[in-house]
């Protein structure tokens, strides 16, 4: 059971590297460019097959593991 | 109209969670002569927290000498400035990142980097060099791999990308930093002696502008943070972390350098802790002068933030400074070029008070002398560190012999090879570093089209200032002379971080007291004066302290870079050891490692031998008599001879002890003011030690590839090297 | 020699570069900001030197090689100019397609930052004409994503029309796994484009010009380069 | 309008990052772990209001600058 756990830079915290990329991306003439945030996504291969299982593993795996919960916020998704 | 004040029932309990003690909000209110605003408290709050207003340590610290002919602006300053010849200065500074790096240790080192890289460059100095002093618990105490790897890639994020050298530091490792571990980050700086800029406001109605990074929520009550002790709820603590940016940092350097390159500016300061808070009371405070924000201004990254926010925040990678009237287009010109903010937010006054508006409404009016005047100063009472008993090394059995004891020390946690970290450290970029970590006591590093170099170091040891902190003051000092020395630099001054535990304790403030005692007694006698320097106070976990740490980061010059010496071996030479061996065990790390004991009386530090001993050496360096040089220090004289080994594989033959002494006490005894020395030439330099009162001896010959210690106790400079590099991989290698 | 360094915000070697280049040309290269849309006139070389353009964010090179000047150095390597790049430069070819394949995250996924060993793969280039074929050379290097990755075609590419231009090697000149920090692939350190014109290397020759800096094994690269412009 | 960019390493391109995480998972204890590929996501605020159009803008962004197509592959999702 493949799972996705994606890591997002917590809201309010400053996110350097989304900014750097807007940044580009206007040098690069696209217009209308608001707030952008980058984060990470891990996807894994699980034995799991049950969904919820399988997910509650993930979300463990990603508070001791993916995200550093102090400035990072996650969300686990089973494919 | 005056800003409106909290309901004073609120107002109390408010102050109270910031920290205030009931005095001290009394003196709030006698200050304002009403119920201060919730912005007003908060001022008040940060800028008489311990971190920001020294209330415990100023009464000591102003002990310390600071004074020296090649001083130029001691501590006071964002940074210390001395002069070094060819027209330069020399702009150092270390400061303290403790708490933010045990919340969050990637983080919190980095930003540490980033906060002591603008008190230098503030001053107008081009960063040339970092170093990092380091203490983390016990490896295998809860999360501490974690920390330790969190920390390293902090300090090489930040460092690496900004593109300053970290070129050396030093690391100990006690159970006592379980919960506080400590990062002492230090910058070293260059720039012109005519070119010094402060931070003192002049010139009523000049701009007060604003560059860097935009402001958020980033770290609010981060000073008043670094002034609490930790405890469980350490993880409620945790929305204060702030987030470096060291590409902007970069940016920031080279927009400040193009702007001090003009005749723009009348003053600047970083913002470091308690942000535009400290920055803008500091500045006009100090120019004697009143100053108006207005907060509408202020670029800033979220949406909705209050006056109480943004004077609080901690955002990284901000500046404030004053221009002279009518240049704001150009400077903002320079800041645009860089893709930096840029923002007039208020302008000096002639009213002695700091005036904050926000959305058309004052939100602080505050009389800015009193908020100096005024701050609480304490003598906290102190009380003595008991004497240790001085050990004699003949009550003490040898379970070991020298060679196993040698095998192991080498391998022990505080005398491992430091590689895996600075490894992850670029000490080359610059494309100065003559002395890169591992291979001298001191980094030295060139300044660019020129001869000559500077060298530097970190040292304290935190044992010896927990058994006897004045003895362990003074030997922080000394060592660090002694690591400048040993590379043929002179020593020139010194910047501290003086980590204790609660100075509301008598017996904390009693080491520390003692601390300062001891290093001014090391800084007069060596002509060593403190420049700058930074506290780092209330470091315990649930009532346990740290030992006391007052690490130490001296700078010295060298006229001719050429003439710097490392401590790798070469083969055919003598070794000639210099200074005076009693054998002194009591907290030895071989009486730690080998006899499992931490006791007794650290060794004495006799600051005229120091001084005779380190003069003799720096002149014989200098003459070119000495291939390379290594002071004995942790782990004493066989350990100082195998680090010299271990720096290039040659080995080496040493004589037996002289049977005077026990064996065990003449490899691993601890003495101070020693060297060892690789010569060509021995009979020269014994006659000049003798002619310069210099107790001096040769004590052996390098060559092959193993280390002799004395007949037949020998092992291979392989083996020793192996058990001294895996260490620290083998300890991290379970976090990857 | 008339050397132009390209300075990106966040480039933090430029000068270790420019002290390389004065010492073996006898004269100080142009700085150009990036901002800049053309080069200098008479330019025999455009060097692309470390750092951390852009602050690495994203990809490493990638923004840089999104930059203006980066259309006028493709046409000056395009009329057959001389470019280097090396470590920020390097990745900022890749990423601009100057030269083939990436470069990854270490696969220790530490920064590294030591002396290695190349191996001179390639001599007889304006790059490398200083050295012996199989010379091997030492260079500090100081890099997060120094691992050289390209598909199998690429690979073979290189190999066939030996463009190869430096392998890292232990310093007997072995070519083995242990010496191969980063991981990259084939152990390649450094290559070359098919007209030899471009080079891009991870580690720091320029950093290791000066005796009193641990010696002089980066300068014969700096001095081909010299040797190149005279004969262009 | 939101869009997201996900970028993963192509197949058959090494993935330090994601082995690693894997390694580190059993190291703490977990089981039944199968490959690991780790990525990045990146979240774009967008003024366009059109979901096509901001699709389109988001691929041609990709294309030019978020992904290495050399690799790289990516993925866009109006949200
Ligand atoms: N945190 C660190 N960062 C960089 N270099 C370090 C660090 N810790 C130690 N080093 C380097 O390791 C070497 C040995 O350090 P140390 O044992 O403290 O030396 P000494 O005892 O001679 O003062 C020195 O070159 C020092 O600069
Ligand atoms: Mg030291």
């Amino acid at each position: 059971m493949k799972v996705k756990v994606t890591v997002m830079p917590k809201t309010g915290v400053l996110d350097p590297q989304g900014k750097a990329i807007g940044h580009a991306l206007e040098g690069l003439g696209f217009a209308g460019i608001g707030e952008v945030r980058a984060g990470k996504v891990i996807e894994l291969e699980l034995t799991e097959t049950d969904p919820a299982k399988a997910k509650a593993a993930a979300e463990e795996m990603a508070r001791r593991l993916l995200a550093n919960t102090v400035i990072e916020s996650f969300r686990v998704e089973v494919a | 109209m005056p800003p409106v004040s909290l309901d004073p029932a609120r107002a109390k309990q408010l102050s109270d969670e910031f920290g205030l003690k009931p005095d001290e909000y009394d003196r709030v209110l006698a200050i304002l002569g009403r119920v201060p605003s919730l912005t007003e408290l908060g001022l008040f709050s940060v800028m008489w927290s311990e971190h920001c207003s020294y209330k415990s340590s100023r009464v000591w610290l102003r002990t310390l000498p600071t004074k020296a002919p090649w001083v130029i602006h001691g501590p006071g300053e964002n940074a210390g400035v001395i002069d070094i010849g060819d027209g330069l200065a020399a702009i150092f500074k270390m400061e303290s990142h403790n708490h933010p790096s045990f919340i969050e240790p990637y983080q919190g080192a980095a930003t540490g980097v980033g906060g002591i890289l603008r008190d230098v460059f503030t001053m107008g100095a081009r960063p040339i060099a970092n170093l990092n002093a380091l203490r983390f618990g016990a490896p295998d105490a809860p999360r501490m791999t974690r920390i330790i790897d969190g920390v390293v890639r902090g300090i090489g994020g930040y460092g690496n990308c900004v593109g300053v050298p970290t070129v050396g530091g030093e690391v100990n490792f006690h159970p006592a930093y379980n919960g506080n571990p400590l990062v002492n980050a230090m910058t070293v700086g260059i720039a012109p002696k005519d070119r010094i800029f402060l931070s003192a406001a002049a010139g009523i109605g000049n701009p007060v502008v604003y560059v860097g990074s935009k402001t958020g929520r980033d770290g609010i009550h981060g000073a008043t943070m670094a002034s609490a002790e930790f405890s469980a709820d350490a993880e409620e603590k945790r929305p204060t972390v702030q987030i470096g940016d060291p590409f902007v940092e970069k940016l920031l350097i080279e927009a400040c350098l193009e702007l001090m390159a003009t005749d723009m500016i009348v003053a600047i300061q970083d913002m470091g802790a308690a942000g535009l808070t400290s920055s803008s009371v500091e500045m006009a405070g100090k120019g004697g002068v009143g100053i108006e924000l207005v907060l509408d201004n202020v670029p800033q990254r979220e949406t909705g933030m209050t006056a109480y926010e943004m004077m609080l925040s901690e955002s990284q990678e901000r500046m404030l400074m004053i221009l002279k009237p009518g240049r704001e287009a150009e400077a903002e010109a320079i800041f645009r070029k860089w893709e930096l903010d840029f923002a007039v937010i208020g302008h000096l006054t002639d009213t002695g008070r700091i005036v904050i508006r926000h959305k058309g409404i004052v939100e602080a009016d505050i009389p800015l002398a009193p908020l100096e005047s005024e701050a609480p100063l304490y003598r906290r009472p102190t009380a003595e560190t008991p004497k240790q008993p001085v050990l004699d090394a003949r009550d003490i059995a040898d379970p070991l012999g020298p060679v196993a004891a040698l095998e192991k020390l080498v391998g022990s946690l505080d005398l491992c090879s430091r590689r895996w970290i600075w490894d992850q450290y670029d000490s080359t970029v610059g494309g100065q570093t003559v002395q890169r970590p591992g291979g001298a006591d001191a980094a030295v590093v060139k300044l660019e089209g020129l001869k000559r170099a500077l060298a530097m170091t970190t040292d304290c040891t935190p044992r010896y200032c927990l058994a006897d902190p004045e003895e362990g003051g003074r030997q922080a000092v000394a060592e660090a002379w002694r690591n400048l020395t040993a590379v043929g630099a002179k020593p020139l001054a010194i910047t501290d971080n003086m980590n204790f535990g609660n100075p509301e304790k008598p017996e904390i403030m009693g080491q520390f007291a003692a601390a300062v005692r001891g290093m001014a007694s090391a800084c007069t006698a060596l002509d060593f004066p403190v420049v700058s320097g930074n506290v780092s106070l209330y470091n315990e976990t649930n009532g346990r302290a740290i030992l006391p740490t007052p690490a130490i980061g001296g700078v010295g010059v060298l006229e001719d870079a050429a003439q710097a010496v490392g401590l790798a071996l070469q083969p055919g030479l003598d070794l000639v050891l210099v200074g005076e061996t009693r054998g002194w065990l009591g907290q030895s790390l071989w009486l730690r490692e080998v006899a499992g004991r931490e006791e007794g009386a650290p060794p004495p530090v006799d600051l005229a031998a120091e001084r005779r001993n380190g003069d003799f050496v720096r002149a014989r360096i200098l003459a070119g008599e000495a291939v390379a040089c290594h002071d004995v220090a942790d782990g004493g004289l066989l350990v100082a001879v195998a680090e010299m080994a271990m720096a290039t594989g040659c080995g080496a033959t040493l004589d037996a002890p002289p049977p005077e002494l026990p064996a065990h006490a003449w490899w691993f005894g601890e003495d101070q003011g020693r060297y060892v020395l690789a010569v060509r030439d021995t009979a020269t330099l014994l006659a000049a030690a003798a002619a310069a009162g210099v107790p001096a001896a040769r004590i052996g010959r390098s060559g092959g590839g193993d280390l002799v210690a004395g007949p037949g106790s020998s092992i291979s400079v392989e083996r020793l090297r192996a058990a001294h590099e895996a260490t620290l991989p083998a300890l991290m290698a379970a976090v990857g | 020699m008339k050397a132009v360094i390209v300075v990106f915000p966040g480039t933090n070697r430029e000068r270790d570069m420019a002290i390389a280049l004065e010492r073996a040309t006898g004269r100080k290269p142009v700085m150009l900001f990036h901002r800049e849309t053309a080069l200098p006139s008479g330019t025999d070389l455009v060097v692309l030197p470390g750092g951390f353009s852009y602050g690495d964010y994203l990809r490493c090179g990638a923004m840089a090689a999104q930059s203006p000047i980066m259309r006028e150095v493709a046409r000056f390597a395009a009329r057959g100019g001389h470019v280097l790049g090396v470590c920020n430069g390097f990745q900022i070819l890749c990423e601009a397609g100057l030269l083939p394949g990436a470069l990854l995250r270490n696969a220790t996924l530490r920064f590294l930052s030591m002396d290695c060993h190349m191996r001179v793969e390639r001599a007889g280039t304006p790059f490398t004409a200083q050295w012996q074929q199989g010379a091997v050379f030492r260079a500090p290097m100081a890099h997060g994503d120094g691992n050289f990755f390209c598909d199998d075609e690429t690979h073979r590419h290189l190999v066939d029309q030996n463009l190869v231009a430096f392998r890292y090697c232990t310093p007997a000149g072995e070519v083995t796994d242990a010496a191969n920090r980063n991981g990259a692939r084939d152990n390649i350190a450094g290559i070359l484009s098919p007209n030899l014109r471009v080079c891009g290397l991870m580690p720091h020759p320029e950093d290791l010009v000066d005796p009193l800096m641990g010696g002089t094994d980066g300068l014969p690269m700096f001095t081909s380069l010299a040797e190149a412009a005279v004969a262009a």
